[in-house]
């Protein structure tokens, strides 16, 4: 066996401190195979090294959460013996070298992760964030990475039905792809990972492993493999059609009741999937690497413990219930094999040709990883001392029409019909609302979920920009009549060694966790995503929430678009005109300084009752959050969706309709009255601004809105 | 002046394609199939009639448009 | 009205096309795996949208040889109603049993979104319940959906009244845009557009319904 | 005995991706480009030696499963 040189070591992406852990926690040199074990558990995606002590301030904890992070999915608790089961991921840098693969992956990557915990996927949902609509690989990225998401969705037939696509410059060079999968299970069929029973067969199912997104192979399989024939490349392939099928067949098994515990392959493939079923369940694991299935030749330990072939899942079984399984398997054309058992050496042991070829106590690989407080410098960023007075427009209706067709603020209707966002025909509010809404099939329930952040404010003020992603979720759920539950996360962000990266990373966290307590809303899964940097550039903090809510009777909801002429339009909330940070200011007029909005968590709160009060009550034809470009442009969307106009009976001044204030809502009603009666009861602050009819919005006709709003994208797409 | 470019997968890439047929051809009853890949194959008809110039510019076309290069290979033939 | 659904591998509209025909035609249907041989004794078979085999090679053309197609192919032959919906559309043309092939879209992107439909021609078990000339919406949501027949056959399919519903609105260039055709004598329908996602103004539309309900007196 | 499979496109029969690459192409700037066509490309790799019986097979692969023989042609070749 080679020796392990200081180059090796650092080619895996660990340095001196790290490696003498190793050393201290084997309490002899590793070998190749340890190393890679080791390298890949202690990187920063699979050890959250420098982000675990930060997550863990989080609140995690609901009457109704059932499980929160440290699963592959959170679950919550949805009524009458039924759960929902979520998580977000990201695929960012995957998808910029292989925008379609990259994505379709990630797709693929978090329903495993779902269903692997007994949900059947109901729901998927994505963030994309990409460069300057300038810049020359934004359409390339642009086009791969929707085809990949819908490619992979539409085959494995779960609809995508929401998400969130922002262009920014500060993407440029690193793209963001967050993926999210809701799923719902029965309560008492939901499957954990941690590994029991003394001798009980690990099973390995799905797909062969490849030689597939190996990190550092080049390295290794140099080392190992002498006559290595061209560069392989470490981009892995989605195979849709495969996933279906293990769906389905983790499914059918999971009926029954031979399953001990089930985990995903995901990040570092083999190894995380072992060595976390192994740690959750306090157990040993031994691998008999011989056994797995393989579609290439000369696999070495090394390569099938890091390949991150997809489509394959790994379970601890019930003794003897092994044929029973492999006939489902069999049925499904699904490789199964029996890869090794569970022991009470509390080690990770791997076979390979009668040799062991790597031997790890578990609890040193997982309680060892290293655990970082990095320096951070929280602090807003953008509050310039000296910032310009935004100006007025000279025209509103003008400047309202040229806002609806800026990249930023235009309709997403060419990446969401490229999405099958009703296949299994409960999706009852589709993309293009405020949060997609899907049945709970065969009830009347329904699951409203949606991702939001807005990076700009968290760039200008971490904190604010945290409680803020958080809140935009919580309103657009309410905003459909749903009762906002828990969220999952994917917080992505630049390189953590920089202090103020870790400042942007640690102020988000802290935002977040406000919001998360003050809301009752607790954080039930994630994700984290850092050095998301290229020559020294960061992303803006991106940190993405996906939020998911419970409607008991789907028939109550109420959607954005405008449904009767005459119709009374109120504004829920006080508007202060807060403009910095604000499309108006930075499209309009090109100034980005300033403080981010700020968020009141309480009024947050008391407005969701209240908008869900009303829509609860039927008082309600339709409602809208205000979020990006403020009032004027809910109004224009609501009036789109309807093909309705907006006669304005309310005078302000820009800051009034293109403000940013937090925690508005636009609410319509045919009986005003009694939405007015209600607000002054509560105590809420709520103004009428116009009524709804005929076919233009000041000055503006709504068909004309509406082509602004829908070309940009169609024609951006079609240039070259 | 035409040409046959032929775009396929890396060695090591994973083809679905390819391993469905296989599949089905095995169920169909076809056995001793070993292996399946699936590639592309795109005729095109050049104005050029310079050998050189041809094959310069579809050397370009596969590598901007054509093949997918971190997955895929590309293959060119010219037909005067 | 007893039915059956054939399910392969990577149906996925297979349990909404049941849950459409358990609404409105009231009794469940048969599931029916693409692997066995044998069909019950139904008065339709349902070819369900989805991917089946992922879609691989072409469109249907793996499904199109599944084991259950044998009896499917002879019960259609002899006159059994047969619907091809999406992905079934694409089975029953690999098939022969309909006319003409399915290629990539005109625009090459998925489309999925709702679209108007012209009803051409109502005579049919799976369509007596719609008058020729009404407009309703459907959704579509495919990649291969671009009708493509040679000239004589597609004269052949305007001359026989075989043309089911044409697009008001062509969504992926279907010729004379043909949304869905019959067989000559009418017991075999393919198309494109899904029907059973059109069963309920919370979906967006209920003008899928007639389809069922014109199954459901005929059959 | 391993074999390649072209499927093309029976002339007269539309070709959205050919027509597509060949629109992309002109506007990606490459000019004189007359015509695209888009077939498959399929490599087996077949247990057979002997050549009449593998061409048989895949002639009866090609007409069961690999090419839809209404809108397209296939092509065999075998290499030994
Ligand atoms: N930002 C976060 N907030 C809450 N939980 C998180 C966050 N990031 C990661 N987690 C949790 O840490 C665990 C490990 O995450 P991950 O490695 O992404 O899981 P997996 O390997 O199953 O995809 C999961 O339970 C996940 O929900
Ligand atoms: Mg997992």
């Amino acid at each position: 066996m080679s020796t392990i040189t200081p180059e090796i070591v650092a080619e895996h992406g660990l340095n001196e401190e790290e490696y003498a852990r190793i050393l201290n926690a084997l309490g002899r040199e590793p070998n190749i195979n340890e190393l890679g074990i080791f390298s890949v558990m202690w990187s920063e995606h699979c050890s959250y090294k420098s982000s675990r002590r930060h997550l863990a301030t989080l609140p995690t904890e609901a009457p109704w959460v059932i499980c929160g992070p440290g699963e592959n999915a959170g679950v919550i608790d949805i009524g009458d013996g039924q759960t929902a089961i979520f998580k977000m991921e990201s695929h960012n840098h995957p998808s910029y070298i292989e925008p379609y693969q990259g994505a379709a992956t990630g797709v693929g990557g978090i329903l495993r992760d779902v269903f692997t915990m007994g949900a059947r996927p109901v729901a998927n949902l994505n963030a994309l964030r990409f460069g300057s609509p300038d810049h020359p690989k934004t359409r390339h990225l642009l086009s791969g990475v929707v085809a990949g998401i819908g490619g992979y969705g539409n085959c494995v037939g779960i609809a995508t039905v929401a998400g969130q696509t922002d262009f920014d410059p500060a993407y440029d060079g690193n793209i963001l792809v967050n993926a999210m999968t809701v799923g719902t299970a029965d309560a008492d069929k939901v499957f954990y990972s941690a590994a029991a029973g003394m001798g009980n067969p690990v099973v390995y199912v799905g797909s062969k492993t490849g030689r597939d997104g190996i990190h550092g192979a080049t390295m290794a399989s140099a080392e190992f493999d002498d006559d290595s024939e061209e560069k392989r490349p470490t981009v892995q392939v989605g195979d849709p059609f495969t996933e279906k099928l293990l769906i389905e067949a983790c499914l059918e098994l999971m009926a029954g009741d031979s399953i001990v515990a089930i985990q995903d392959m995901g990040a570092a493939g083999l190894t995380s999937s072992s060595v976390e079923m192994a740690s959750k369940g306090e157990v040993g694991i031994e691998l008999n690497l011989d056994e797995v299935p393989q579609r290439e030749e000369n696999m070495t330990p090394y390569e099938m413990m890091l390949s991150e072939s997809q489509e394959r899942m790994l379970m601890v079984l019930e003794p003897g219930r092994e044929e029973e399984a492999h006939a489902i398997f069999r049925k499904w054309d699904l490789d199964f094999a029996v890869i090794g058992k569970v022991t009470d050496t509390n080690h990770l042991t791997l076979l390979h040709g009668g040799e062991v070829v790597g031997d790890i106590p578990i609890g040193p690989l997982v309680d060892d990883a290293p655990n970082y407080d990095r320096p951070h410098d929280v602090k807003p960023a953008a509050i310039a001392a000296e910032r310009p007075d935004v100006p007025a427009p000279t025209e509103l209706g003008a400047t309202l029409h040229q806002m609806m067709g800026s990249p930023n603020l235009s309709s997403r209707r060419w990446i969401w019909e490229q999405y099958d966002h009703q296949v299994m025909g409960d999706t009852v509010v589709l993309p293009g609302g405020d949060a997609g809404v899907v049945r709970v099939h065969g009830t009347d329930k329904a699951l409203a979920s949606v991702t939001d952040c807005t990076p700009r404010y968290c760039y200008a003020d971490p904190v604010e920009g945290g409680k803020q992603a958080v809140a935009e979720t919580y309103r657009n759920i309410s905003a459909v009549g749903a009762t906002p539950l828990a969220i999952t996360n994917c917080l992505n962000f630049g390189n953590p060694e920089k202090p103020e990266i870790m400042g942007q990373f640690v102020g988000c966290i802290q935002g977040m966790g406000e919001a998360c307590k003050a809301l009752d809303y607790p954080v039930v899964s994630g994700n984290v995503s850092l050095y998301n940097e290229t020559n020294g550039i960061a992303i803006l903090p991106t940190p993405v929430i996906g939020g998911v809510g419970l409607m008991q009777d789907y028939k109550k909801l109420v959607r954005i678009a405008l449904q009767n002429d005459g119709d009374s339009i109120y504004i829920l909330g006080d508007t202060g005109g807060h403009l910095y940070q604000s499309i108006y200011a930075k499209v309009i007029q090109d100034i980005h300084v300033g403080p981010a909005p700020r968020v009141d968590l309480a009024q947050e709160k008391a407005h969701s009752a209240f908008v869900r009060g009303q829509i609860e009550d039927g008082t309600l034809t339709a409602c809208h959050d205000v979020a990006d470009g403020g009032t004027l442009v809910a109004l224009a969307e609501m009036a789109m969706a309807g093909g309705k106009g907006i006669t304005l009976d309310h005078e302000g001044d820009h800051g009034f309709w293109f403000g940013e204030d937090q925690g508005r809502y636009i609410l319509v009603t045919s009986n005003g009255a009694a939405l007015e009666a209600a607000a002054s009861e509560a105590n809420l602050s709520l103004t009428k601004l116009g009524r709804v009819g005929g076919d233009s919005l000041l000055g503006q006709s709504i068909d004309g809105l509406k082509q602004a709003n829908e070309d940009w994208m169609p024609g951006y797409m079609a240039a070259v | 002046m035409k040409a046959k470019v032929h775009v396929t997968l890396k060695s090591g890439v994973l083809d679905p394609q390819g391993k469905a047929i296989q599949h089905t051809l095995s169920s169909l009853g076809f056995g001793g199939v070993n292996d399946v890949r699936q590639g592309k194959f795109i005729e095109l008809d050049l104005e050029e009639t310079n050998e050189d110039a041809a094959r310069a510019a579809l050397t370009d076309m596969c590598e901007k448009l054509l093949a997918n290069t971190v997955i895929e290979n590309y293959d060119i033939e010219l037909i005067a | 009205m007893k039915s059956a659904v054939i399910v392969f591998p990577g149906s996925n509209c297979d349990r909404d096309v049941a849950v459409a025909l358990e609404k409105i035609a009231g009794n469940r249907p048969h599931m029916v795996w693409h692997g066995e041989t044998d069909l019950p004794e139904v008065d339709l078979v349902v070819l369900p949208g989805g991917f089946s085999f992922g879609d691989y090679l072409r469109s249907g053309a793996m499904a199109g040889r599944s084991p259950i197609m044998k009896e499917v192919i002879t019960r259609a032959h002899k006159g059994k109603p047969t619907l091809g919906i999406c992905n079934g559309f694409q089975v029953l043309t690999e098939t022969g049993l309909l006319p003409g092939a399915l290629m990539r879209n005109a625009g090459l992107n998925f489309v999925c979104r709702d679209v108007t439909l012209k009803v051409e021609h109502a005579n049919s078990a799976f369509t007596n319940a719609y008058t020729n000339g009404d407009e309703i919406r459907i959704p579509v949501a495919h990649h291969d959906g671009n009708y493509f027949a040679d000239d004589d056959t597609l004269k052949a399919l305007e001359d026989n009244a075989q043309v089911a519903f044409r697009y008001k609105d062509n969504p992926n260039g279907s010729q004379n845009d043909i949304a869905g055709i019959y067989n000559e004598s009418r017991s075999v329908l393919g198309l494109m557009p899904h029907p059973e996602r059109a069963i309920g103004a919370e979906l967006g539309s209920t003008d899928g319904i007639k389809m069922f309900e014109s199954l459901m007196a005929s059959l």
